[in-house]
């Protein structure tokens, strides 16, 4: 097992270093003269050529491409990640400061969309073709389709204007993770239904099902000891991987309900061209991508016997 | 008063393609102890009949006649009834055991949940029974706690068996339990399976297509054909001089008895040919033989056989030489 | 593309004929000289457009897995939905009352009525004109991203499954890489990076979007490289291209139509998101994303703004899912649900 | 004449950390096959048999050794004459569900080698497919079908009219019929015999059935650990 994780964390480094490549060169590719937009942004809108000058010294970006990024590289291993282009506060300690918030929202919704969705899912799949698995089908596929933020929207003008009963935006007490958490708990909980029950109908057919149920045993114990066990496999991976991604910031969700995450702090940074921020958000988020899904596996292999890592094949 | 006795047995499903009648008009008899060998080939509803007699068919089969065991007829029974009696009464092994093993739950604990779920003992206990079991069919208590996949095909077996067995039921069905094995492998656990059940006393429905494996360890044998019972009687003698014409084919086709081939295959099973099945492919076929659908014939020594040929001779192995025409 | 299509041609005897009237009779053109690389990309691509086209006609002509499709009662109303948006998209000018650009301040914020029938926005435009016109844009990028990330996707999980070694390393890593991102990201930063506009999105999306072809294919390869078929056609000494082609590129295409129709559902939702954050299609063009974000200041005082662009974003979306689920059962290709 | 002449072959796979564990699959085998004739190959799973089978046809490349067809040594053969060895050697698998493309009807399966090679015209093809399918007795109707369509039996003798579509010298038959019930069995191999004595063809006939081998072979080869260890 340890040589696996090794081989993979080995895999997140040079992936990692793939993704500071893309976004530094990202910041190339992106039209007009990096200088001159972050003295625009700085100094407003009536600069002189001096004052382009002196940020493109002070940036450091006159020296040749590669030495800026070696130089940006070194600091980032030391977990310096720079200072903010525009505010010249600390990144890191930014990207910190908002990392709560983000895992707050993530971790409600992830909760919210496994209560909902595990039950229906098995429900359904046990009662296939019923009127509650027709139901369940058609609820789930509509909540696939409905996009994030216009549910986010909807749920603003019935809980927040119609009926003012919950705040739209802020951050700080329960009631204002209830609407966010809502939007996105509900959309992840249509797509974990849709797989759970498949997944469950997947197993129900095994043969083991039927070895199980000719050996006589009773109906509750082959659905809780043989067949979910089998289906949940997936769902969890499923659920790890979402984790990932909202980890990752449920950016327009935050933008909606000005959720002060990490996900709004790249958008707002994007915006503002803050380049070293949108480098530091981008890098922290893939990093903290990569290690929930290298987690994710870790937990798989746990789960599943068949997966044994030790052996090289 | 025999152990099983099957009555006009017919199962078909209701399929997309109209309805499949995967057994006919069975009657077949397992007495007290006894080893009865179910032969035929692939696709000829022996694995249906198998399933049948312990209800395990899928929703959209259609099941008439009669299953008497020990007296009591098991389409009657009530759900939990026939709950009780599977793996209690009558243990199965089903065909491939890769697949009828859960995977993510190591072979102990599927074992000593058969003994929790009957007997209601507790935890230790099972565990105990569950080792005692898995080492009488040969395989090492110590390694109860691995899983399946770290099995080979031979062990996936003895696994089955033990779970089969594992409540000593009265009647163990055992279905193809040796196909996919070489040969060594194959004759290892034919002898444990018919040890086992000398040993515990129960009586053995073996459903093979393999010839061997049945005349090894088999007392009586019945030959099965398209969803019909077509010969049935002492499985020494139905080997040593067969009576129907597709056993013969079947002995004939074995490359010790030179390997002679039966032109055609199988029939469908939606809209099967009029009169005798095997018609068509049978050496020995009249036009009568197309219109008239032979009943099972009692003849001499407990024989009997589905075929008009011997309406006249009342002996087995006499074929009227008029009849054989190739 | 090239003007070689992929049909198969089976001249029949009289004595079978009458048996083919049931089934539509594709030509195979006979091919005998082996392709240089460049033409090869090419000629796989044509042959993925023909495959994937055949497919879908293909299907809906085949008896078997019509009846299949038929049945799934979800599956068939998609494949209307569907016909009906490309409708709106294609004859757009000709559905829409007014031209979606046109303000009329003095109309702003009006209800649904006759003349509007869906109201007015803040600019006193059409809202159903404009809703009308999203269709273009939204099935626009759908389909334009799908089609490039399917071909592109396919061609490197092909390429890398069957070939291995390092060229499978380097095309897994660069999976990794782009997957190391939420897709949702790096859509952003691209988008953000490259300005707005229709095509940035579309190269934005077609860049996050590509590996999940790759990845979907290259399982399937690898499984179908073990199987006998395959080795039996190596044993013919057939080129690894002819093989690629031949052999391995029809058993994914099942997978690949169906994660295609599913993910153009999922690209819709994407642009509209881009578009709804600012970074997508810039203002004043007509585009679902946008008109919602435009709506949210008028959110209690004109709902309308945001209902009507929202309902018809989950319309489309809800339009190709049905359809994908009805492929998925109907080819029982066994992709699973995509996230 | 000899056709076939095999020279101490090797075959090892390595694997484990630092490519330490060598599996010893196929460990120096030598025998000659004659023209016409059958060759048995009798062995417990895991022996090597199949591993010896497709490296005497270059499916798998040799570690170490020679093989010689009609006196011509083939591991050296690239491009053109390896495609025409193509056409001279050929493999029968265990499993016929999964020898077919499931995607093509089996009239494109059984003329696909002869297009490959380019062996006969559109019209030719045509008349070649009906006589080759006729040649395993099988129905003109099961052309239009897919595989998924047909039996166990009926498969594995599309898959012999497909290899005999190259009029092939010499086959190796790896387990052909070990999936199948005793009467399909019967008939396919009745099949191969007598396609032997028809069209010259000789056989490495590969299974763990001694029977079988015994009843198909002129010459039993006995394999143990990818050893010959008798010859009968």
């Amino acid at each position: 097992m340890w040589n696996y994780i090794a081989k993979r964390l080995l895999l997140i480094f040079v992936v990692i270093f793939g993704v500071t490549l893309v976004t530094f060169s990202a910041m190339y590719l992106a039209p007009g003269d990096p200088a001159e937009v972050i003295a625009l942004a700085r100094y407003g809108q009536d600069l002189s050529a001096e004052q382009i000058e002196a940020v493109r010294a002070a940036e450091g970006l006159d020296s040749p491409v590669h030495i800026q990024y070696l130089t940006w590289f070194e600091h980032v291993l030391r977990l310096d990640f720079g200072k903010s282009v525009i505010s010249s506060d600390d990144i890191l300690e930014e990207i910190l400061f908002r990392l709560p918030a983000t895992a707050e929202l993530a971790l409600a919704s992830l909760f919210l969309s496994l209560i909902i969705a595990i039950p229906a899912g098995v429900l359904s799949a046990l009662k296939q073709n019923s009127l509650l698995d027709n139901a369940c089908v058609f609820t789930s596929l509509l909540g696939v389709s409905i996009p994030n933020f216009w549910l986010g929207l909807f749920l603003i003008w019935l809980f927040a204007l119609k009926l003012p009963l919950l705040p739209s935006y802020g951050y700080g007490n329960l009631e204002n993770l209830v609407l966010p958490t809502l939007t996105l708990g509900t959309s992840m909980a249509a797509v974990t239904t849709r797989l759970t029950r498949s997944s469950m109908l997947e197993v129900l057919k095994q043969e083991y099902i039927v070895a199980a149920r000719a050996r006589g045993l009773d109906e509750r114990s082959i659905l809780f000891r043989h067949a979910l066990k089998n289906a949940l496999l997936p769902v969890l991976t499923f659920a790890g991987m979402q984790l990932g991604y909202l980890l990752g910031g449920a950016v327009i969700v935050e933008t909606i309900f000005s959720w002060p995450g990490l996900g709004k702090l790249l958008v707002d940074s994007i915006f503002a061209r803050d380049f070293a921020l949108v480098q530091g958000c981008v890098l922290f988020i893939a990093i903290l991508f990569s290690l929930s899904s290298l987690a994710v596996d870790i937990l798989y292999a746990v789960l599943d016997p068949r997966i044994r890592y030790d052996r090289h094949d | 008063m025999s152990l099983l006795s099957v009555e006009a047995l017919n199962v078909s499903f209701r399929t997309g393609r109209g309805l499949v009648k995967a057994n006919e008009g069975i009657f077949l008899e397992i007495k007290e102890g006894e080893v009865l060998a179910l032969i035929g080939e692939t696709g000829c509803g022996k694995t249906t009949f198998g399933k049948a007699l312990l209800r395990l068919l899928s929703k959209n089969v259609m099941i008439k006649g009669r299953i008497l065991f020990r007296g009591r007829d098991l389409l009657a029974l009530s759900r939990n009834e026939m709950r009780q009696l599977r793996g209690k009464e009558i243990g199965i092994v089903l065909q491939n055991p890769s697949l009828a093993l859960n995977p993510v739950l190591s072979i102990g604990d599927q074992l000593a949940e058969v003994y929790r779920s009957h007997e209601g003992c507790g935890k230790k206990e099972a565990e105990k029974k569950a080792g005692e079991m898995l080492g009488l069919v040969g395989i090492d208590p110590s390694r109860k706690a691995e899983y399946p996949h770290q099995f080979s095909g031979g062990m996936l077996q003895r696994v089955m068996v033990a779970l089969g067995l594992a409540l000593r039921p009265a009647l163990l069905i055992a279905d193809e339990p040796t196909r996919g094995l070489d040969l060594q492998t194959k004759q290892q656990i034919a002898d444990l399976i018919s040890g086992l059940v000398k040993q515990e006393a129960s009586a053995l429905l073996l459903i093979t297509h393999d010839l061997e494996v049945a005349e090894q360890i088999a007392d009586r044998a019945a030959v099965m054909y398209a969803g019909e019972i077509v010969e049935t009687g002492k499985a020494r003698e139905i080997f040593s001089n067969p009576g129907h014409p597709y056993t013969r084919a079947l002995l004939e086709a074995l490359p010790e008895n030179g390997l002679r081939a039966v032109p055609g295959q199988g029939p469908s099973f939606v809209n099967p040919p009029s009169g005798c099945r095997f018609h068509p492919r049978c050496a020995f076929g009249t036009e009568s033989c197309q219109k008239i659908r032979p009943r099972l014939l009692e003849l001499e020594g407990e024989r009997q056989v589905r075929c008009l040929l011997f309406e006249s001779t009342g002996k087995p192995e006499e074929i009227p030489d008029d009849a054989a025409k190739s | 593309m090239t003007d070689m299509t992929e049909s198969r041609c089976i001249n029949m005897t009289e004595k079978t004929a009458e048996k083919m009237t049931g089934e539509i009779s594709e030509k195979k053109t006979g091919k005998k000289a082996e392709k240089t690389a460049g033409k090869m990309i090419g000629n796989i691509a044509g042959i993925m457009i023909g495959n994937i086209a055949g497919k879908m006609i293909g299907n809906i002509t085949r008896k078997k897995q019509v009846q299949e499709f038929r049945k799934n009662r979800l599956a068939v109303l998609g494949v209307l939905l569907i016909a009906f948006l490309a409708f709106l998209a294609l004859f757009a000018p000709l559905v829409s009352p007014h031209d979606p650009l046109e303000q009329k301040l003095e109309r702003g914020l009006e209800g649904p009525s006759l003349e509007y029938p869906f109201g007015t926005d803040n600019l006193g435009r059409c809202i159903f004109s404009r809703v009308v016109y999203g269709t273009q844009v939204s099935l626009g990028i759908g389909v334009l991203v799908v089609t490039a990330t399917s071909i592109a996707g396919t061609l490197l999980g092909i390429l890398s499954g069957y070939k291995g070694g390092l060229f499978d390393e380097i095309v897994m890593r660069g999976v990794d890489i782009v997957l190391a991102f939420p897709n949702i990201i790096l859509a952003l930063v691209i988008a953000g990076l490259l300005g707005s506009g229709f095509f940035n999105v579309v190269l934005a999306l077609s860049l996050t979007q590509w590996p999940v072809y790759t990845r979907l294919v290259r399982a399937q390869v690898l499984s179908l490289k073990k199987q006998a078929f395959v080795e039996a056609a190596r044993a013919l000494r057939a080129s690894n291209f002819y093989i690629m082609r031949r052999h391995i590129l029809p058993n994914c295409m099942g997978s690949v139509v169906v994660l295609g129709t599913l993910e153009i559902a999922h690209v819709i939702i994407f642009a509209a998101a881009l578009s709804f954050l600012g970074l997508g299609i810039p203002m004043p063009t007509a585009e679902w994303g946008s008109m919602l974000k435009e709506g949210i200041p008028y959110l209690l005082s004109a709902p309308h703004l945001t209902f009507f662009p929202g309902l018809m974003i989950m319309l489309t979306v809800l339009a190709f899912n049905f359809a994908g689920d009805g492929l998925r059962d109907c080819l029982d290709t066994g992709t699973g649900v995509m996230a | 004449m000899t056709l076939l002449k095999v020279e101490n072959l090797k075959k090892y796979y390595s694997s484990g950390l630092f490519r330490r564990q060598v599996n010893r699959a196929v460990d120096g085998v030598s025998f000659e096959l004659e023209r016409g004739k059958t060759l048995g190959l009798v062995g417990k799973s895991g022996c090597g048999k199949s591993t010896l089978g497709r490296t005497v046809l270059r499916l798998l490349e040799p570690t170490a050794g020679k093989v010689f067809f009609e006196d011509r040594e083939i591991s050296g053969l690239r491009g053109r004459e390896l495609k025409k060895l193509g056409t001279e050697m050929q493999i029968i698998f265990q499993h016929p569900e999964a020898s077919l493309n499931p995607k093509m009807r089996i009239y494109d399966c059984i003329a696909e080698p002869l297009r490959i090679h380019g062996l006969c015209g559109k019209e030719a093809e045509k008349t070649r497919v009906l006589e080759l399918i006729g040649g395993v007795a099988l129905d003109e109707e099961l052309l239009f079908r897919y595989p998924r369509e047909l039996s166990g039996g009926q498969l594995q003798r599309v898959v012999i009219a497909r290899i005999l579509g190259l009029k092939p010298k010499f086959i190796v038959a790896d387990e052909p019929t070990s999936m199948l019930d005793p009467l399909v069995q019967a008939q396919i191999l009745t099949l191969l015999k007598k396609l032997q004595q028809d069209c010259g063809i000789s056989f490495l006939f590969i299974s763990h059935d001694p029977a079988v081998v015994e009843w198909m072979s002129d010459e039993v080869a006995v394999m143990e650990g990818g050893k010959i260890v008798e010859f009968h």
